[in-house]
């Protein structure tokens, strides 16, 4: 990090860019503690964010705990991820209003102006992800451009990732890079905390540039350093995105899919956790009158019967032939498709999955 | 354009579903504006003659009388919607089909002799041809109003029938089974109501009935390996669903402790 | 017209606007009664039956699927008599709830009946969707007041029908204040609506007909009876649900799948919101009680007819009281209310939108449920139903016989009978000679 | 993976509109090609109108208050700003395409997918294999290689349909039957007795046609086991791998790679496709449930 882009704060720092950016009018998003978990919400004050609170996450197991320190991000990644707003889980595309002979249609709405608070690395290199997928192939995805275009990002590095973390391997954090406004480094010194600011962007320099900081010292920045290289060093879950990509193509017709599709109960919810996971559907609610009608995206899961449906049946039929595509497509055709791999080591799926399936240790099955 | 004529049939049941009808307080009046109401007891005493062009059918077959008596609604009705956990699966009530009912009434009735009932209560679809199934206990309002606006406009309603806990995600909950340890049926449960339970902090109990290609084998599994006891699996599976046949086949497994 | 036959037969095959299934049957001869029925077809469900062997934390999601049209009351019922058994009391904020809950069924319940089930008989619609031709106003304005009570129940819990938030103990979730502001504005206007919808109805016909009926209702000095209060009546009934097996009993009729409730044996009673009003006018709020002296209703009310207007003191009374204790909630935060199963018999009634309502259980030391038994309100009232039509028969007998029927069915009304509820319970204890 | 050049001037198009609303179009004709199919003639309502369209290419159709599916382009005969589709109803949606009247008005997004790369045929012979109403896509190929006869070696029109009932297009039909240049042959699963073709599958048809292997392109589209049959068959012929081609089918929502629905392997069927070359697909081809 380069030392002009650093300085130093704390928690009034932080308050102060939270007024700042609440004056220009933006709708604030960050981690929130709600219904038991570190959950993603609105925030109108700054002291909704969650504080004072860490995490345990296993294979299926996620719980909150309460830490004696008032720090802001001492935990990992929940079960939501920003993903929720530049994409939203259900969002209107248009409406339309007369009948078969003449109708006209009329536009959804359009996105709000938005700040990110907190954003871990990986989620931050999902962000990027999505970006390839709706702004940089053939078509553009008109309402998510516009919601991008007016984000604020603010990054946050991640001091404790959880057992299911593995993002040293998909080389996307623990500490986020590049592509934010703003980056907090949280540093515990003993009971308190102080904050390195960095700067990513000339929109994140104009608001540091309103706010009481000051300089930030070697020291500072070494134990910014060791923190880091302490929770790299912590994440024992590896593999090799490169190689997966190959063993994947290789492996189609491995008797491991039967295996797992025995265990799995198609039930979505890592596709829904997942920050990349980007599969649709529209709906068509009609009003009873039949004079209106409204389009609507929404969340789909290639988990899903539906979702694969051609007059006649489902493609898909097995569950066995749904977590294939859904562990294909995540961790191999991704590079045809987007250049990357689709996953960013965050481990929501593992957490998140009821039945405590492990997406890495699926694949050394199949390498096996 | 003429309009369709409804009808609204009642079998053993709790009355809930077809009530789900009066609770469309903002579009009951738009709808007895697009829709002529023929039969429906509950709401009216005019009584048109069928043939109807839509039934909906409330409740579960428990007697021989209703035995007939659906054979001649589906004789009167050009397209028949079975509506609830009741009709569709036969409903709380089908946890007769687990004892031996006539043993079981005359324990407990002084004059058995004046009860009409059959051993088993089933579902709409083991009697007559059904022409859509509404799932839930009870049925969601709005997922009524799209069936009924769906067949009236030529649209195929828009019920998916993917697990709860994809419901559950797009409203912004978390896992309750992840994160509480509670034994939750979502995962092999069709959504359709909102992911209700998890949102009020408590498993799902499986109102609306077995998703499309539920595991329940596997869940069964996990949960009474980490979470719950052979009997409470056996009565989560043994709810208003109870007779669905993957719910009743799981739960078999189960019978022995 | 005079009606010279000697014998004759009002009967409606098929009772229509109630919820369940049923008919009646009159016979007289020589201007004399001589059968008074009541019938209920409605297939009985063994609900008692399918209780035992399910756990003490099932009962308010079993027995929510008795009823859909009050299935707040199967819930509050039976938490309370399994809190009763364990030996825990809901303290304040938690049994306010429960309050709260119980209004928005109130609400509900008695929109639902007064103006879509009973109004157009004093009008002679055949429905309210046939009224709403001429009265759309107050077809309207009575969605509007159904709808701010669901929204109550919506709200604590998750959907209006079968909700699913009641436990033994409280609840699963407790709402943030801030949910209920919107439901809170409904309210009081929804307030308005009963308050001049009441005015209203006061000016319908009402049939001159009264009796001397023993009137039971909860009573407690505290407040208009929901959950609490010892059951008594006009005529000098007090006892405890503890005691109520030792009065109430129950008889099988050939002819109707529902029980028949005795007092005593021989007496014969009248539970709802009529009794409700008469034995507890003392405890509505000072604005409900203006509201009933203000359109003529006081306590002893005896005309059965009137229920429909003492149905819209009642919603005016428990949008008053919702509003009021939504006013008073503030956020319980973390709070155990987890209770263990012990083993023993516990006894409960509350008051249902249709008068009281009986459970008790006998649970194990693992809290699996023993045996059960239920009294829905409509197996009280069966047979002050069909008196009230013999007595109707002989007094209107100048009527012809369809204006004659119409009164009747009109009368069976009165009691809002929810028979798809009373038929569930079949378990005969005592059996009468 | 797919023609780039493709999809440009689409690229173009989609930043000015969200790609989610679609154009309004009137229905101008009619047509009943036989039992549940039909053809419409479709014109823009007002000035805008979508990017001209190649074979190969399809639209998302909109039927009002019922919902949207991917339908082929099925005659470039006539070259103005004209749609012509022709859809099978096999449920809600295609049903309501089915039924409407001339002046109703349907939306349009589009052009969507590959085309068939006609460029690649020139001075080759041509096999074109159409099982049902794998025809429609095929149609506006037939209908340029016609246009510009002398660019291209033998023709071969090898139609299959499960019964007479099914056949479509009779009017192309019978000129493609009358003409010299072309040689048409067309089957049916089953017939009744007074169906005088020939009865089987399609891929025998490639026994009848005129071509020399190696400097041959193929065209299939239909049903995936038919197609299947059919690559096999040409192979069989010695027709090179890198010149067949075919159109796969699968579940579309949005047409433009966002919905994930349409996923083949590494390809969206939507853009990468429909139209893919066999050596693309090949290994997917055999994977069931993929
Ligand atoms: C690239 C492409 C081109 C096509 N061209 C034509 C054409 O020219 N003429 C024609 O008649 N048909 C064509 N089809 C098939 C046509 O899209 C389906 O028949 C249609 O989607 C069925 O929709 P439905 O609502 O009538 O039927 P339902 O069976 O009710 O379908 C429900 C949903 O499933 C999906 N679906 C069902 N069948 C198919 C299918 N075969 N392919 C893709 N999605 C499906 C759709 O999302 C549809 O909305 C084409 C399909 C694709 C992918
Ligand atoms: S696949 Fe799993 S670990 Fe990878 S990004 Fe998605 S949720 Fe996270
Ligand atoms: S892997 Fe787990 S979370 Fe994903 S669908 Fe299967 S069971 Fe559900
Ligand atoms: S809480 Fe239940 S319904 Fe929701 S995601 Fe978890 S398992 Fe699925």
């Amino acid at each position: 990090m380069a030392k002009q882009h650093a300085f130093r704060t704390d928690t009034q720092g932080l308050e102060s860019l939270f007024a700042l950016l609440s004056d220009q009018g933006y709708a604030q998003m960050g981690p929130v503690v709600r219904d038991g978990a570190i959950m993603l919400g609105e925030i109108n004050s700054f002291d909704e964010l969650a504080q004072g609170y860490t995490d345990e996450q296993a294979k299926g197991h996620y719980r909150i705990k309460p830490i004696p320190t008032r720090g802001l991000f001492q935990y990992a990644v929940g079960p939501q991820s920003f993903k929720q707003y530049l994409h939203p889980p259900r969002r209107k595309l248009w409406s339309t209003h007369g009948s078969q002979e003449k109708f006209t249609i009329e536009e959804g709405n359009e996105p709000e102006k938005m700040v990110f608070w907190g954003v871990r690395s990986c989620d931050l290199e999902a962000i990027k992800i999505l970006d390839r997928i709706f702004l940089e192939g053939a078509f553009v995805n008109k309402w998510y451009q516009q919601a991008r275009e007016q984000l604020v990002i603010i990054a946050a590095s991640c001091p404790v990732p959880s057992a299911n973390c593995f993002c040293t391997s998909t080389n996307t954090g623990p500490k986020p890079e590049s592509d934010f406004d703003i980056a907090i480094h949280e540093i515990m010194d003993h009971d308190c905390c102080y904050y390195i600011l960095e700067t990513g962007s000339h929109k994140g320099e104009k608001l540091i540039q309103k706010l009481r900081i000051q300089k930030v010292s070697e020291e500072e920045l070494d134990s910014l350093e060791r923190m880091i290289e302490k929770a790299a060093s912590s994440m024992e879950k590896r593999f090799e995105p490169a190689e997966a990509a190959d063993l994947l193509k290789k492996t189609l017709e491995h008797k491991h899919w039967d295996e797992v599709g025995s265990r799995c109960l198609s039930c979505a919810n890592c596709t829904m956790v997942c920050p990349t996971c980007f599969c649709t559907s529209t709906e068509d609610i009609t009003e009873i009158t039949g004079e209106h009608s409204e389009r609507w995206l929404r969340w789909d899961s290639c988990f899903n019967g539906d979702f694969s449906y051609i007059h006649g049946g489902k493609i898909r039929d097995s569950t066995r032939s749904r977590y294939r595509q859904w562990m294909t497509h995540k961790l191999s055709y991704w590079y045809e498709q987007f250049g990357t791999s689709g996953c960013v080591g965050c481990g929501r799926c593992i957490t998140w999955c009821p039945v405590g399936i492990d997406i890495i240790e699926e694949l050394e099955a199949l390498a096996r | 354009m003429k309009k369709k004529k409804l009808a609204v049939w009642k079998f053993a049941s709790c009355d809930g579903c077809q009530l789900s009808i009066l609770d469309c307080e903002d579009e009951l009046l738009t709808l007895a504006a697009q829709i002529e109401i023929a039969y429906f007891p509950e709401a009216t005493k005019t009584v048109i003659e069928g043939p109807y062009d839509i039934s909906l059918v409330e409740g579960s077959i428990t007697t021989a009388h209703d035995a007939i008596r659906i054979l001649e609604v589906r004789k009167n009705s050009k397209l028949l919607i079975s509506i609830g956990a009741c009709a569709t699966s036969g409903g709380i009530q089908a946890l007769r089909n687990y004892v031996k009912v006539s043993e079981y009434i005359n324990a407990v009735y002084a004059r058995p002799e004046y009860i009409d009932t059959l051993e088993t209560s089933t579902a709409i679809a083991d009697h007559v041809k059904v022409d859509y199934e509404l799932r839930g206990c009870p049925i969601n309002k709005y997922q009524l109003l799209e069936v009924l606006s769906s067949f009236l406009h030529g649209k195929k309603p828009s019920i998916p029938d993917h697990s709860v806990c994809l419901e559950c995600k797009l409203n912004g909950n978390p896992c309750v089974a992840v994160s509480r340890n509670l034994p939750c049926l979502g995962p092999v449960t069709q959504a359709g109501c909102g992911a209700l339970c998890p949102h009020y902090h408590r498993g799902c109990f499986g109102c609306y009935g077995p998703k499309e290609n539920p595991n329940t084998e596997a869940l069964a599994l996990y949960l009474t390996q980490n979470v719950v006891d052979n009997h409470t699996m056996l009565r989560l599976f043994r709810n208003f669903n109870a007779a669905s046949p993957s719910f009743s086949k799981e739960s078999k497994n189960y019978e022995k402790q | 017209m005079k009606n010279n036959e000697k014998t004759r037969e009002i009967k409606l095959d098929y009772l229509a606007r109630v919820e369940g299934e049923g008919s009646f049957y009159v016979k007289i001869k020589d201007h004399e009664v001589i059968e008074s029925k009541l019938k209920i077809f409605e297939p009985p469900r063994f609900f008692e039956g399918f209780l035992q062997g399910r756990s003490y934390s099932e009962v308010p999601d079993i027995t929510a699927r008795i009823c859909g049209i009050c299935p707040v009351a199967y819930q509050m019922s039976s938490v309370h008599a399994m809190e009763k058994i364990c030996g825990y009391k809901a303290v304040g904020f938690i049994d306010k709830l429960r309050r709260l809950l119980y209004c928005g069924e109130w609400i509900e319940s008695h929109a639902l009946h007064t103006f879509m089930l009973h109004v157009p008989d004093f009008l002679g619609y055949p429905d309210a969707i046939a009224m709403a031709k001429d009265h759309k106003d107050w077809v309207e304005k009575a969605l509007y007041l159904k709808k701010a009570g669901n929204d109550i129940v919506n709200i604590l819990g998750g959907r209006e029908i079968h909700p699913i938030n009641v436990k033994v103990g409280g609840f699963y979730r407790y709402p943030y204040p801030a949910e209920f502001k919107e439901v809170k504005e409904r309210l009081q206007k929804a307030q308005e609506i009963a308050h001049s919808a009441a005015q209203w109805m006061a000016t319908l016909e009402f049939p001159g007909f009264e009796f001397d009926y023993e009137f039971i209702a909860l009573h407690n000095e505290g407040e208009y009876p929901m959950n609490h209060g010892h059951i008594v009546s006009n005529k000098g009934l007090s006892l405890e649900a503890e005691t109520y097996e030792d009065h109430f009993s129950e008889e099988q009729q050939p002819y109707s799948t529902t029980l028949h409730t005795w007092l005593d044996g021989e007496r014969t009673v009248f539970t709802g919101p009529l009794a409700r009003f008469n034995i507890n006018f003392e405890q509505l709020s000072e604005t409900a009680k203006s509201l009933a002296r203000e359109i003529g209703l006081y306590p002893v009310c005896k005309n059965p007819f009137k229920s429909l207007l003492v149905r819209m003191i009642e919603i005016f009374y428990a949008c008053e009281e919702a509003v009021r204790i939504m006013d008073q909630y503030v956020f319980p935060g973390e709070i155990d209310d987890h209770v263990k199963p012990k083993a023993g018999v516990g006894r409960a009634a509350t008051e249902a939108p249709r008068g009281i309502l009986f459970h008790r259980y006998e649970i194990n030391e693992r809290g699996i449920i023993q045996n059960a038994r239920i009294v829905a309100p409509t197996s009280h009232n069966q047979r002050i139903i069909e008196d009230d039509l013999r007595r109707l028969v002989i007094q209107f007998e100048d009527l012809n016989d369809e204006l004659l029927t119409e009164r009747c069915e009109q009368a069976v009304r009165n009691y809002d009978p929810c028979i798809s509820c009373s038929t569930h319970f079949l378990k005969v204890n005592i059996e009468r000679e | 993976m797919a023609q780039e050049s493709d999809h440009a001037e689409v690229n173009r198009q989609s930043l000015q509109r969200d790609i989610w609303l679609p154009l309004l179009y009137t229905v101008k004709e009619k047509k009943t090609e036989n039992r549940g199919i039909v053809t419409l003639t479709l014109a823009p309502s007002a000035e805008e109108a979508i990017e001209p369209m190649e074979p190969g290419q399809f639209n998302m159709l909109y039927a009002f208050g019922i919902g949207e599916i991917p339908i082929s382009i099925s005659s470039l005969w006539n070259l103005q700003s004209t749609l012509v589709h022709t859809i099978q109803d096999v449920g809600a949606v295609s049903k309501a395409f089915c039924d409407l009247s001339t002046g109703d008005q349907v939306g349009v997004r589009g052009p969507y997918g590959t085309r068939w790369p006609l460029n690649k045929a020139k001075n080759k012979d041509v096999i074109i294999l159409a099982g049902g109403v794998g025809m429609v896509p095929l149609r506006p190929l037939i209908e340029r290689i016609l246009n510009d006869r002398s660019r291209y070696g033998k023709l071969n029109v090898l139609f299959g349909a499960r019964s007479p009932e099914n056949i479509i297009f009779h009017q192309d039909i019978i000129s493609w039957q009358a003409d010299p240049t072309l040689n048409f042959q067309i089957t049916v699963d089953h017939a009744y007795s007074n169906w005088r073709g020939h009865v089987g599958v399609v891929t025998y048809l490639i026994e009848e046609a005129n071509f020399d292997p190696e400097n041959t392109i193929a065209f299939i589209c239909g049903p995936e086991i038919m197609m299947r049959y059919a690559v096999h068959a040409c192979l069989d012929a010695n027709v090179p791998t890198d010149h067949i081609f075919l159109s796969i089918e699968r579940n579309m929502k949005c047409a433009t790679g966002f919905c994930g629905h349409c996923q083949y392997g590494p390809f969206f069927v939507c853009k990468d496709g429909a139209v893919f070359s066999y050596p693309q697909v090949k290994i997917y081809l055999n994977i069931a449930e993929l």
